[in-house]
């Protein structure tokens, strides 16, 4: 619990912001319609839950839920049990939401930082003021280009916005990058289907009805994609009503929580995924495998490809291959899938285009059990998602950062300083910015260095919508509103955007010309007014926006199949292309795997109690960072469970303690994302841990321009110090489940 | 009253007769004096040992309050070891607590003569380690003032206690216990209380006239007591079986591998025999040096002892081995588990420190010279209770550190707070006893002269003749 | 006081818990959702590492084998609402007692906190609260009062959410019906995003969970000691026809 | 002297006593209130109980009217009341008036007011008979034993649920 006094006492100040919204007539003002419940609100009861739809900002994914207020005070949150990407479920990120909420750290009102950055003195500011001040120092530019705007996970409504305002404004579009979506690959995904099946849209990989699914690389029942509907359709493979059980297979360094679900897991070399496709993809071809009639169409793309190089360039048997083609090809519904790591690779396009490469060779694209694309339809409109911006993007602006062309930089819903690889020198780089404003509800790395707060709701306080990505097998929005009234005086990004606008008048005035947020948001909204394909609609505008908000977004009632058209880039052989690491082989003996922890994702979950006692499926460690080794690899460096070792990379080093991992290539370390934050409040402060990212190099694979997380070496030094780790396991039990 | 000749009390005479004789020589007022001196004189030595155990027992007091306001989570307890030091303790004390009846209430049946200068010593012993025991139940609670929703009362809610509990039994047993000792202690005490009063004056007259009731030593009186003695060491024998057998049961109801034994009742019961008894020997050692009762606590009688603990002390050994044997042969996973860390394991150093120290007394006491020697006694006794303390701690603690699901099992470390709270205790106890023997005559009075009665010197023409009286 | 009342004439339900093991995949989504929903306390990192966390749910993690061919095997573990509970008999207050449902009671504001049911379960499910629990402003908001938030001194543990089973009946009584299948989770079963939780009541044959109980798969956390618990296990690792 | 400790135990009974009293009559004592309202002027009107706290038949809590409910009538009835125009006050600021609670039950108790009203019990069997009082004060103590009191005269096959600790514990 470390608390600075300075903080303590401006958060003293609008205390007592909390008092006035406690009673139900408030709460009234704003939310005008429950969930699942219709009447006049006359009928909501004191003490008695009423249930409002909204959709969950934690990732990327935009599940649908439900959230239990109780007198005007959020108390629980659950999946909506409407929406058909995640039927009702939840992950553990999305249950923790309400301490995003109610968390003690949360910003009550817009700041100043005096005293400098970095001084964490902060002084609150009217936010007039601050809106004043803003627009001044927008309009004093002395050229549009030299502002900047740095976005993460930003909901849908809010980067149009933005991109509408800079687009006025003459600057540059925003830069959005967040590590969750860089560690999933979804920029890298994105690209690929772009030039697989000429849209930008990920693709759905249907693995409810699949009998065979190879997984490389992808931890789709944790933190990959669309977590919660994907174990979903797991549950519906294991014991689904075929009665079949599904045959999955995981390729990857590490064995995941997913790979301990599948049947099995093949450790391969880092970067080798590609291999293992081609080679899996050429048995096929040599021996004519599957019933998909001929596959001379296709032998063009493994003509290149020598299924004994492949072998030994992942280090799987040449037989395994053979067996796992066999599988896969006489499979009826079959499915590959291109992970989160593969594209964390130098050679991530290639990997990924070759795992894709399977689908189309035995006809598994737009087939049921196979992969597809969701289907637009009406929301087309909606989906101005925000590109997932490449890596190199944001190294151009950190040089230009650097060179000072930059003078006003915003930061919205991410946190750079703490998600950039330390090497990309962020940190350095926003010294060098004369004004930078951040829109973080909570004091984070990057808001510490900013001179300007001007915090946003928090998800549960906020209107917005999502169209989910990659979605799922029909059109949907999932739609976001207040659940509860804001606890402080914090303000809409979006409004404050609108306002600014305003102020500035001209162009961007009227490239912005809403009232406020939910004016536009009504006006989006009723581009789906009127369709026979949703769920529900209404006579009138007014009650369409009613049920949207009830039902928590659109959706079409039916399933609208999509079957993606491959592109004439499988016409041509496939690359062969090989990983490149940072760092000498002999200095840096070991592949360096971060990778996103189950409950911290890349690290904005840190702040949330329940998510920092929460146990890592796999190691059932806590509130810590740690290091994965394999026993052997334990054992050869003279170090066991608890015993800190310093991992030492070209670009940085960090000490924590070890865990002996069975299930990790004894060539490869291991260490989860998501500690070692130095603000970020008091629970995110308290955990013992460090950020893997100081390790990272910041290349990027040069054909897609994406971050390569997965692309540096690290050695090992034994510190001799000891440091216990948080488990919920008995090391003394050994993993084991009896004695018997 | 005269001052007494002490040069005559403590000339060393020789005598041809047995050594029992000894006593047969002083007059009623020569013993009287004898046992009342080291009460009313004090030395600096006595206020030093008070201080130094009033100032643990205060410690430890203020630790116990540290405890109550900040929760049981300043001990070293976790999950799965729920229960530690404090049980440990407890079963300890209420162990020692054991052989002060047995010596006293048994022997007395079999009218064992030499048991009479011991008994009070042996009684007291029984009430106040009765005492320590009686402060854990309250001390591991934490919420201390919730104690009272054991004690069934009549209330409106009709809330009861659950006598299916074995805690339920513990309360039962060890209030009766408690309460049967300690008249026990006192019937026995009202004679010598009579005798006091007419040898002191000022407080200690008014206290000891209050304590007498009003004794005067008439044909019925002494009829009435000894009756009320004969009812009383009978009465309190099963008592003091059931008690141990009862705490035993609070482990032994269990699931819990290892507790789950149906030896655990005699095992406990011996243990608390052998533990008691050894207790004893050592504080009579202590306490005839303290207070030079020399004369009447002889070799015969460490002698006795010395031989019951060996007896004891080897029944525990094979109750152990029994058991032992049972859980080996058994191979029960767990408990295979608990034995492998007992002999290769974490728990190796204590369960060695357990074997020798309870083992080795055993291998002691065969001989003679280390029973009647008293520096040798106290050693060997001592050690059987280090010895047993550990085995108890093996039992609660150890015991708990594993379970049938591995992932659940734990470590536990004791806690400052634990320690001192334990210490509190064996101070408090020391502290009680100290006091005591300054307040009580520590050699029962009444009962040595009884004694005296049946060894007379009669003169038969020109020879003193030694003879023995049957009495009672 | 459970005990000095005539057995309920009225059809009492018996509810439990099927586990599938096969759907399982470790995301501890149930962990959080027990947390938010039973007002269940965080310990910090200081208590979590000796021991003193307070989840009601865990997820044991089992290791097979060695690399490359190994294994790991996921298993929540929470109260078993055993039929023959041994923590029920060793409690002195009655704080933990079987109610008619067949649930494995505990009543906090009557726990004087001997740990004796702590000791008594080989399950080890019981949480103590070692301290009082910390709630810094606002996280108080955010409790449900549905659920008692315990003081220090008091043991707690899983009660399959006796408040939504509670709230379902009364609805269902003042509709006059009876509480239909799968209308009460809890709520981990809510969340669990596989489905790997099923809950309902076993004394109805055709309920879901009765059914699974049935499959050839189930089975029960250390049957041999004869607890006779209400969660139900299903084997993974098979298809279940 | 000996006498003298006779009185010990005298002191200690009435002790007790004195604060057994005492304590009820805390528990007993009607709270201060923002506004002096007067039930019994309400129910004299004809208002029934339901007409202000109608959420006691399909909810745990009986819940105290929002000021718009007071204004609903208040709005023209008996406007020149100084206590009327407090709450005409509270109105137009727009907050809510901090009523204190009279009936709580601790933390610990389930209680709700839907299943008891359906069993037909009538608002006077547990809050008295509010109608005579001017200012609303707790008619009973409701502890445990006086709910039991009630639960345990049930028909036979409830009893057992109605007796399970869990009926009231959570």
């Amino acid at each position: 619990m470390t608390k600075r006094l300075s903080r303590r006492d401006f958060l003293k100040i609008a205390a007592g912001a909390t008092a006035a919204t406690g009673s139900a007539p408030a709460v009234r003002r704003i939310v005008l319609e429950p969930f699942a419940r219709s009447g006049p609100l006359e009928d909501v009861l004191p003490g008695q839950a009423v249930w409002y739809a909204s959709t969950c900002r934690q990732c990327a994914a935009g599940c649908g839920i439900v959230v239990r207020v109780i007198n005007g005070r959020a108390k629980k949150i659950e999946g909506n049990p409407l929406h058909p990407l995640n039927r009702g479920k939840l992950c553990a990120r999305g249950q923790a939401g309400l301490q995003v909420l109610y968390n003690p750290d949360r910003l009550k009102n817009a700041v100043r930082q005096t005293g400098g950055r970095g001084s964490r003195q902060f002084e609150p500011l009217a936010w007039d003021d601050a809106l004043e001040t803003l627009a001044q120092k927008v309009s004093s530019l002395s050229n549009p280009d030299r502002l900047a705007f740095f976005g993460g996970l930003m909901p849908d409504h809010l980067y149009r916005l933005t991109a509408r305002l800079l687009e006025a404004l003459g600057a540059r579009p925003p830069v959005i990058f967040d590590l969750h979506s860089a560690l999933e690959g979804r920029a890298a995904a994105a690209q690929l289907s772009q030039s697989f099946f000429g849209v930008p849209q990920l693709p759905v990989y249907d693995l409810a009805r699949s009998e065979v699914i190879l997984s490389f690389g992808a931890n789709f029942l944790e933190t990959w994609m669309s977590p919660v509907a994907q174990s979903y359709a797991y549950g519906a493979l294991r014991q689904g009503q075929f009665g079949g059980r599904g045959f999955l297979v995981q390729f990857e360094p590490r064995l995941s929580a997913t790979a301990a679900s599948a049947d099995e897991w093949i450790p391969i070399r880092p970067g080798a995924e590609g291999f293992v496709a081609l080679g899996i993809g050429r048995v096929i071809v040599e021996e004519r495998l599957g019933h998909v009639g001929s596959h001379r169409p296709h032998a063009v793309l493994y003509q290149n490809v020598d299924v004994r190089e492949m072998a030994a360039a992942s280090e799987v048997p040449v037989e395994t291959l053979r067996r796992l083609a066999r599988i896969f090809a006489d499979a009826d519904q079959a499915v590959a899938i291109p992970g989160g790591y593969l594209a964390g690779q130098r050679n991530g396009r290639a990997s990924m285009l070759a795992v894709q490469a399977l689908n189309l060779l035995v006809a598994q694209i737009g087939r049921v059990g196979g992969v597809f694309l969701s289907h637009p339809g009406l929301t087309a409109a909606l989906r101005q998602t925000p590109p997932m911006d490449s890596f190199d993007r944001v190294l151009d602006l950190i040089a230009r950062m650097k060179a000072g062309e930059i003078d006003l930089l915003l930061i919205h819903g991410a946190n750079p300083v703490f998600e950039l690889p330390a090497a990309a020198g962020f940190a350095e780089a926003i010294a060098r910015v004369p004004f930078v404003v951040s829109f973080s509800p909570f004091v984070d790395e990057t808001a510490v260095r900013s001179d300007l707060i001007l915090p946003d709701h928090t998800y549960l306080e906020s209107w917005g919508y999502q169209v989910p990505a990659p979605g799922t097998d029909r059109p949907v929005v999932s739609s976001q509103q207040p659940v509860v009234r804001p606890l402080y005086d914090t303000r809409a990004t979006a409004d404050v955007l609108l306002a600014l606008a305003a102020r500035l008048g001209e162009k961007a005035a009227v490239a912005l010309r809403w009232p406020d947020e939910v004016a536009m948001l009504q006006e989006i909204a009723s581009d789906l007014h009127g369709s026979s394909l949703g769920a529900y609609d209404a006579e009138t505008l007014a009650g369409f926006w009613m049920l949207w908000r009830r039902y928590g977004g659109w959706w079409s009632e039916k399933e609208i199949p999509r079957e993606p058209e491959a592109t004439e880039i499988v016409e041509q052989p496939l690359p062969v292309v090989g990983p490149e690491f940072e760092g000498e082989p002999g200095t840096y003996p070991f592949y360096f795997y971060p990778y996103p922890s189950v409950a911290l994702a890349d690290g904005r979950g840190s702040n949330l109690p329940w998510l920092q006692e929460l146990p890592d499926p796999m190691t059932t460690a806590r509130w810590g960072t740690w290091v994965e080794l394999n026993p052997e690899t334990a054992r050869s460096l003279g170090v066991g469970d608890n015993d800190v070792v310093r991992v030492v990379s070209p670009y940085g080093e960090l000490e924590a303690p070890v865990v002996v991992y069975p299930g990790i290539r004894p060539d490869v370390v291991a260490i989860p994302v998501g500690q070692g934050h130095r603000d970020y409040g008091r629970f995110a402060q308290a955990a013992s841990g460090s950020n893997p990212l100081a390790l990272v190099a910041p290349v990027t694979d040069p054909e897609t321009g994406a971050l390569a997380w997965g692309a540096t070496r690290v050695r090992l030094e034994a510190t001799g110090r000891k440091q216990p780790l948080a488990r919920l396991e008995s090391l003394d039990g050994a993993g084991r489940e009896t004695l018997g | 009253m005269s001052e007494p000749d002490r040069s005559t009390l403590h000339a060393p005479r020789s005598t041809p007769f047995d050594e029992r004789l000894l006593l047969a020589e002083r007059t009623d007022q020569e013993i009287n004096q004898a046992v009342l001196q080291p009460m009313i004189q004090t030395g600096r030595g006595f206020w030093a040992l008070v201080t130094v155990l009033g100032a643990i027992v205060a410690w430890g007091l203020y630790a116990w309050g540290y405890l109550v306001y900040w929760g049981i989570g300043v001990t070293g307890k976790n999950r799965p070891v729920y229960w530690t030091l404090f049980i440990t303790t407890f079963v300890f004390w209420v162990g020692i607590s054991h052989a002060g009846t047995m010596i006293s209430a048994v022997l007395r049946i079999f009218k064992a003569d030499w048991r009479r200068p011991i008994t009070r010593g042996a009684e007291a012993m029984t009430a106040f380690a009765l005492m320590m025991a009686g402060l854990y139940p309250l001390i591991h609670l934490g919420r201390v003032w919730k104690f009272y929703w054991m004690i069934p009362y009549p209330n409106n809610r009709l809330m009861w206690p659950n006598f299916q509990s074995p805690l339920m039994w513990d309360l039962v047993a060890i209030f009766t216990y408690l309460i049967g000792s300690t008249l026990y202690l006192y019937l026995a005490l009202i004679p010598d209380m009579a005798m006091a009063r007419d040898h002191t004056a000022g407080w200690r007259y008014r206290l000891y006239r209050a304590l007498a009731l009003g004794w005067r030593g008439t044909e019925a009186e002494w009829h009435k007591l000894h009756r009320a003695l004969g009812i009383f060491s009978v009465a309190i024998i099963p008592i003091f079986l059931s008690v141990h057998s009862i705490v035993s049961w609070d482990f032994a109801v269990t699931i819990q591998p290892r507790w789950h034994s149906t030896i655990f009742a005699p095992y406990f019961v011996i243990g608390a025999v052998y533990s008691g008894l050894a207790a004893l020997a050592s504080i009579l050692v202590i306490v005839r040096r303290g207070m030079r009762l020399q004369e009447f606590l002889r070799a015969e009688h460490f002698d006795a002892l010395g031989k019951l603990v060996l007896v004891a002390g080897m029944a525990w050994t094979y109750f152990w081995f029994s058991g032992f044997i049972v859980e080996w042969y058994g191979n029960e996973p767990v408990v295979r588990e608990l034995i492998r860390q007992e002999v290769a394991g974490n728990l190796a150093p204590l369960f060695y420190l357990q074997m020798s120290a309870n083992l080795t007394p055993i291998g002691l006491l065969v001989f003679k010279r280390v029973r009647t020697t008293p520096a040798l006694l106290l050693a060997a006794t001592l050690l059987v209770n280090v010895g047993m303390y550990t085995e108890r701690a093996l039992i609660v603690i150890g015991s708990l550190q594993r379970n049938h699901l591995p992932f659940n099992w734990g470590l536990y470390r004791p806690t400052w707070v634990e320690v001192s709270i334990v210490a509190m205790t064996f101070a408090g106890f020391t502290l009680l006893y100290t006091l005591f023997s300054r307040i009580i005559p520590f050699v029962p009075v009444w009962e040595i002269k009884e004694g005296r009665l049946r060894y007379t010197l009669r003169r038969i023409g020109r020879l003193l003749v030694p003879t023995a009286a049957e009495i009672e | 006081m459970a005990q000095d009342v005539k057995p309920s004439a009225e059809a009492a339900p018996r509810w439990a818990l099927v586990v599938d093991l096969d759907r399982c995949t470790g995301c501890q989504a149930c962990v959080v959702a027990c947390h938010a929903e039973n007002n269940v306390p965080v310990a910090g990192e200081k208590q979590a590492i000796y021991g003193r966390w307070m989840h009601w749910i865990i997820i044991h993690r089992y290791w097979e084998g060695e690399y490359p061919n190994v294994k790991a095997r996921f298993m929540p573990v929470m109260c078993q609402q055993c039929t023959e509970a041994p923590c029920e008999p060793v409690c002195p207050v009655f704080a933990t007692y079987h109610n008619p449902e067949g649930l494995n009671a505990q009543i906090y504001n009557r726990c004087i906190g001997t740990r004796f049911c702590g000791n008594a379960c080989p399950y080890k499910v019981r949480t103590f609260n070692w301290f009082q629990p910390e709630f810094p402003e606002p996280l108080t908001e955010q409790l449900n009062p549905d659920v008692t938030v315990r003081s220090r001194g008091i043991m707690e543990k899983c009660t399959f959410c006796i408040q939504r089973i509670r709230r379902a009946e009364i609805e269902a009584r003042a509709e006059g019906r009876e509480v239909a299948d799968g209308e009460i989770q809890p709520a981990c079963v809510q969340t669990c995003p596989p489905g790997a939780l099923i809950f309902g009541d076993l004394n109805d044959p055709d309920s879901r969970a009765s059914q699974l109980a049935r499959s050839h798969r189930s089975f029960r956390l250390l049957e041999e000691l004869g607890t006779a618990p209400a969660v139900i296990y299903l084997k993974g690792g098979e298809a279940n026809v | 002297m000996t006498r003298w400790l006779l009185f010990i135990p005298l002191l200690i009974v009435a002790g007790i006593a004195g604060g057994v009293l005492f304590t009820r009559a805390q528990v007993l004592a009607a709270p201060e209130q923002p506004i002096a309202y007067s039930h019994r002027a309400h129910i004299e009107a004809g208002v029934q109980c339901l007409f202000c706290h109608p959420s006691a038949l399909r909810s745990p809590v009986a819940g105290i009217p929002s000021v718009q409910k007071c204004m609903g009538c208040h709005a023209v009835i008996e406007v020149d009341n100084p206590a009327i125009q407090e709450v005409a006050g509270y109105w137009e600021r727009g907050e809510p008036i901090p009523w204190v609670r009279v009936n709580a039950q601790p933390d610990f108790v389930f209680f709700s007011h839907q299943p008891h009203l359906g069993a037909s019990l009538s608002c006077e069997t547990c809050h008295g008979d509010v109608g005579s009082m001017t200012v609303a004060r707790p008619a009973v103590k409701m502890d445990m034993g006086w709910c039991l009191d009630c639960h345990l005269k049930q028909p036979e096959e409830k009893v057992a649920r109605l007796a399970d600790c869990l009926a009231c514990h959570k």
